[in-house]
């Protein structure tokens, strides 16, 4: 961080006079090193103080343009990339995409395919979760919390590594279904990890959940009301905070999520602590999903028949799907050819961070990390 | 909803002071912090005095012990049999697959013994440096010739030992993957 | 609200919106100086009130550039398309949302940065990931760059 | 020291003269030094994207780098000496990491984890603002190829950068140093 100040009273701009900063006034710049950004986020706070009157977020710390070297990529190859973005869920990035081309192609998915997909989709919706619950603990002064986490993120990435051959990134979806056939280890150890997530959780409320200190940093902190939630574009568990329904699971469900039985977690308090707790018990729920389906996977095909090069048809193709920060959606403008003409992610990072300044608006600045942490912001995701 | 994760035990400890004097509140602020911080240390102390639950895996010294999953993407690999011969018959399937341009294939024209013009690898290069293991490239490949080895510890001091060659010199393709 | 109730309705607001309906949404074709006559209703509207944006982008279609708004109602789950085209390829120029939907603040800088549109009466209008020191709009069907190694 | 000239000179008896290593006390002074500065590496934190997360794992309860003498995990420059360069670097922040480099005190060591670092992987072909490779801007001494690679191999990497430390000369006057390029990595 560095600080300025100025001496003079009023500091205008040369050019055009607009008043920068009075005096008595701050602008720190948190970023783009910053171990509380998550990464490489450059933000401009104006401060009274220590009272935060505004921010300005810069950004392109790490665009690295995944949105022009999609139009140079088949639509096999460019499901690939999504895995960078929002890396966390990198799974889900990837299902968004092949629903993408699924449905603009109107092919059918083997349902074993989908089971596949979704029990997969929320191992790794659980593995982000607990990675969020390490690094807020971590953000707001404990480090504990992150050896705990971690343990369980372990026990996922093993499993993960095991049917897809790899731990972070896993590109295992292709269009059509998955790559190859779930390893015959698969339930036994699920269901492992699953007994261990259940009977570790009590452990993260006796560490963090539970500790007055924590829940004081938290509380009534970074409000954000409902209202302004839908006028930001908030999704996921920052507006699910707020009161605003937005699981498209629910909504808009997708890969067979409405045959299962799972509730949308809503808190109306719309502070920092209802966007915790909304994590913490979307992590049951993830559990709950996969216990449904772990022992009826379907038999059958894990992959549809396509053609060897695909071509989608002329027009544009929306699909959206609920990552473990929001709603991701992949918007392909096809011109007939193999390659799309334009693809655009809207990333879920994107509109939660556009909303951080209205949290933060007369915030403390040690408040700001407590909000940054809940919101859980993932930067490639927000600069592609 | 609250009864699903466990703090609605917590919830009992938390803050819950009447305005009943300020050295009340404020010792009992002090105590109830303390109590909350004690029970999460209470559960750091139980893994101290439980050694047997520590999951750390003691990486350079259990080297020969420790096995890749079945299919863990560790790099690129052409295998070759005791005849130094391997599957691959320069198809380039690989390379129109890999998204990133990681794999570059060589080729030249061979005159087998019939007099007939025949299509042969002559380099296999493998940029390790820029390979994402995507898996796309073993799944293009129509004649199984490369699978994905389970090597990991591949750190150099020099960028340029990352490019590797393939196939072994003199080596040739396998009688039953022609064409 | 049906994708043919909302046609309808939607024609009454504006006589030179045309209609596609081959995709999955209602997609509403106008020229880019009807756009805030139309989406302002859209917005304020009770039996419309399409209150969350959830995709703003803009598409290079080499001799128009076309703005793409995908809105959703939250109350009455209805979605539809808004597709602004921009005639003026060289210097293309449209009236900001900001106004109406926050999110099309950093959007809108988005788009500004990577396609080289001007949003008129935006609040900060700035080039968000590349810097001012960028030349090109990257996302631009045109554009070329020595650094950009094709494959 | 340059060859040719010794091979010229008269030695005159009693007169000492060193040895291509240096002497005995700089050479064993050298280990010493060597062997304290390999085993305290501190690592500045600079991660842009999935490795990152790796690096992260391996700082966790499985891997434990704390075994080794990296847990001392920084976010500021002045007190690392080893920066691991994890994700990808653009050319927006190509100069920030230039700027983290040069506040370093040295010496300074410089690991480049995954492919984007490395050569800017996934993102060399079609991309308009990537770094092809974090050693245009800072030189690097130890490259961890892989996207993310496991923490097993952050781990071996930075075993292989003790394993350079241990053999840098110090004191000694002799300051080629050992070819570690034409050297295999083993551990």
């Amino acid at each position: 961080m560095q600080m300025t100040r100025k001496p003079s009273d009023i500091t205008t701009d040369a050019k055009s006079g607009e008043v920068l900063h009075h005096e008595g006034e701050f602008i720190i710049n948190m970023g783009p090193q910053h171990p509380a950004t998550h990464g490489v986020l450059h933000l401009k706070i104006w401060l009274e103080g220590e009272t935060i009157k505004k921010i300005e977020p810069h950004l392109g710390y790490i665009h690295r343009g995944i949105e022009k070297m999609c139009e140079r990529l088949s639509y096999r190859q460019f499901i690939f990339s999504t895995s960078r973005m929002d890396y966390l869920s990198a799974h889900i990035n990837n299902q968004a995409c092949a629903l993408a081309v699924e449905k603009a192609l109107g092919l059918e998915v083997p349902p074993r395919a989908k089971a596949i997909r979704i029990i997969l989709a929320e191992l790794t919706r659980i593995a982000s979760h607990e990675l969020w619950w390490a690094c807020s603990g971590l953000d707001l002064g404990g480090v504990t919390p992150f050896f705990y986490a971690f343990r369980e993120r372990e026990a996922i990435n093993d499993i993960m590594e095991e049917t897809c051959g790899a731990r972070l990134t896993q590109n295992f979806i292709v269009p059509g279904g998955v790559m190859s056939d779930l390893h015959h280890n698969f339930q036994k150890r699920v269901k492992r990890v699953l007994t261990q997530i259940k009977d570790n959780l009590h452990e993260y409320d006796e560490i963090l959940t539970g500790n007055i200190i924590f829940q004081n940093r938290l509380k009534e902190v970074g409000y954000l009301s409902r209202e302004d939630a839908i006028s930001y574009g908030c999704t996921g568990p920052a507006a699910r905070g707020s009161g605003l329904s937005c699981d498209i699971r629910k909504l808009y469900p997708y890969d067979g999520y409405e045959k299962l039985d799972f509730d949308e977690i809503i808190f109306n308090e719309g502070d920092c602590w209802a966007r915790y707790r909304v994590r913490m018990a979307e992590i049951l729920q993830s559990v709950h999903i996969i216990e449904q389906l772990i022992d009826s996977i379907p038999d059958g095909e894990f992959q549809a028949k396509t053609k060897n090069v695909i071509k989608l048809p002329k027009g544009q193709f929306y699909q959206r799907v609920e990552t473990a920060r929001g709603e991701l959606g992949v918007f392909i403008v096809s011109d007939g050819a193999a390659t799309p003409y334009r693809c655009k992610f809207r990333s879920p990072n994107f509109s939660n961070l556009s909303a951080i300044p209205q949290m933060a608006q007369g915030a403390k600045i040690g408040d700001l990390v407590a909000i940054m942490a809940t919101v859980d912001l993932v930067i490639p995701d927000i600069d592609r | 909803m609250v009864l699903i994760t466990g703090y609605v035990k917590m919830n009992g400890t938390e803050i819950n002071i009447k305005k009943t004097g300020f050295l009340k509140e404020y010792f009992g602020t002090i105590f109830t912090s303390l109590s909350s911080l004690l029970t999460g240390m209470k559960l750091t102390g139980y893994y101290f005095i439980h050694p047997n639950k520590i999951i750390t895996e003691q990486y350079p010294d259990n080297r020969a012990t420790l096995k890749m999953a079945e299919r863990f993407r560790g790099e690129v690999t052409l295998p070759h049999n005791e005849n130094n011969e391997h599957r691959c018959n320069g198809c380039q399937s690989c390379e129109i697959a890999c998204p990133n341009g990681s794999i570059k294939i060589v080729t030249k024209h061979e005159i087998s013994e019939d007099g007939k013009k025949k299509k042969r690898i002559d380099t296999w290069v493998y940029h390790l440096e820029m390979c994402t293991f995507c898996n796309l490239c073993i799944e293009a490949c129509p004649s199984k010739a490369i699978v994905m080895g389970k090597k990991f510890e591949h750190s150099v001091y020099d960028k340029s030992q990352l490019v590797k060659i393939l196939n072994k010199p003199g080596s040739k393709v396998m009688k039953e993957a022609e064409e | 609200m049906t994708k043919e109730e909302l046609k309808y309705k939607l024609g009454e607001i504006s006589r030179e919106a045309a209609f596609d309906e081959t995709g999955e949404f209602l997609n509403v074709i106008i020229p880019s100086p009807e756009l805030l006559p139309l989406i302002k209703p859209l917005r304020l509207n009770k039996e419309f009130y399409f209150d969350y944006l959830f995709c703003i982008t803009c598409v290079d279609w080499k001799d128009y550039l076309s703005m793409v708004y995908h809105l959703t109602s939250t109350l009455h789950r209805h979605t539809c398309v808004v597709q602004a085209t921009i005639t003026d390829v060289h210097c293309p120029q449209i009236e900001s949302v900001s106004g109406i939907w926050k999110t099309a603040e950093l959007n809108e800088n988005e788009i500004y940065d990577l396609f080289g549109v001007t949003f008129l009466n935006h609040p900060n209008l700035r080039r968000l990931f590349l810097g001012d020191q960028w030349k090109g709009y990257p996302l631009r069907k045109d554009y070329t760059d020595e650094h950009m190694i094709l494959l | 020291m340059k060859k040719g000239k010794e091979e010229n000179k008269i030695v005159f008896p009693g007169q000492l003269h060193e040895s291509p290593e240096g002497g005995m006390l700089v050479t064993k002074l050298d280990e010493i030094v060597n062997w304290a500065r390999s085993n305290s590496l501190w690592p500045l934190i600079f991660g842009t994207s999935c490795c990152a997360i790796e690096m992260m794992h391996a700082a966790g309860a499985k891997y434990d780098w704390s075994r080794f003498g990296f847990e001392v995990a920084r976010a500021t420059p002045r007190q690392a000496d080893l920066i691991i360069v994890a994700g990808t670097i653009v050319m927006k922040m190509a100069p920030v990491l230039k700027r983290l480099y040069d506040q370093m005190p040295d010496p300074k060591y410089v690991i480049a984890m995954g492919a984007c670092t490395i050569s800017g992987g996934p993102f060399f072909y079609n991309t308009y603002s990537v770094v092809k490779g974090v050693d245009h801007i800072i030189p690097v001494d130890v490259y961890i190829p892989g996207c993310p690679p496991r923490p097993e191999a952050l781990l071996h990497g930075m075993i292989a950068l003790q394993e350079k430390i241990k053999h840098q000369p110090v004191f000694r006057k002799n300051k080629k140093e050992i070819h570690h390029d034409e050297r295999r990595i083993k551990i």
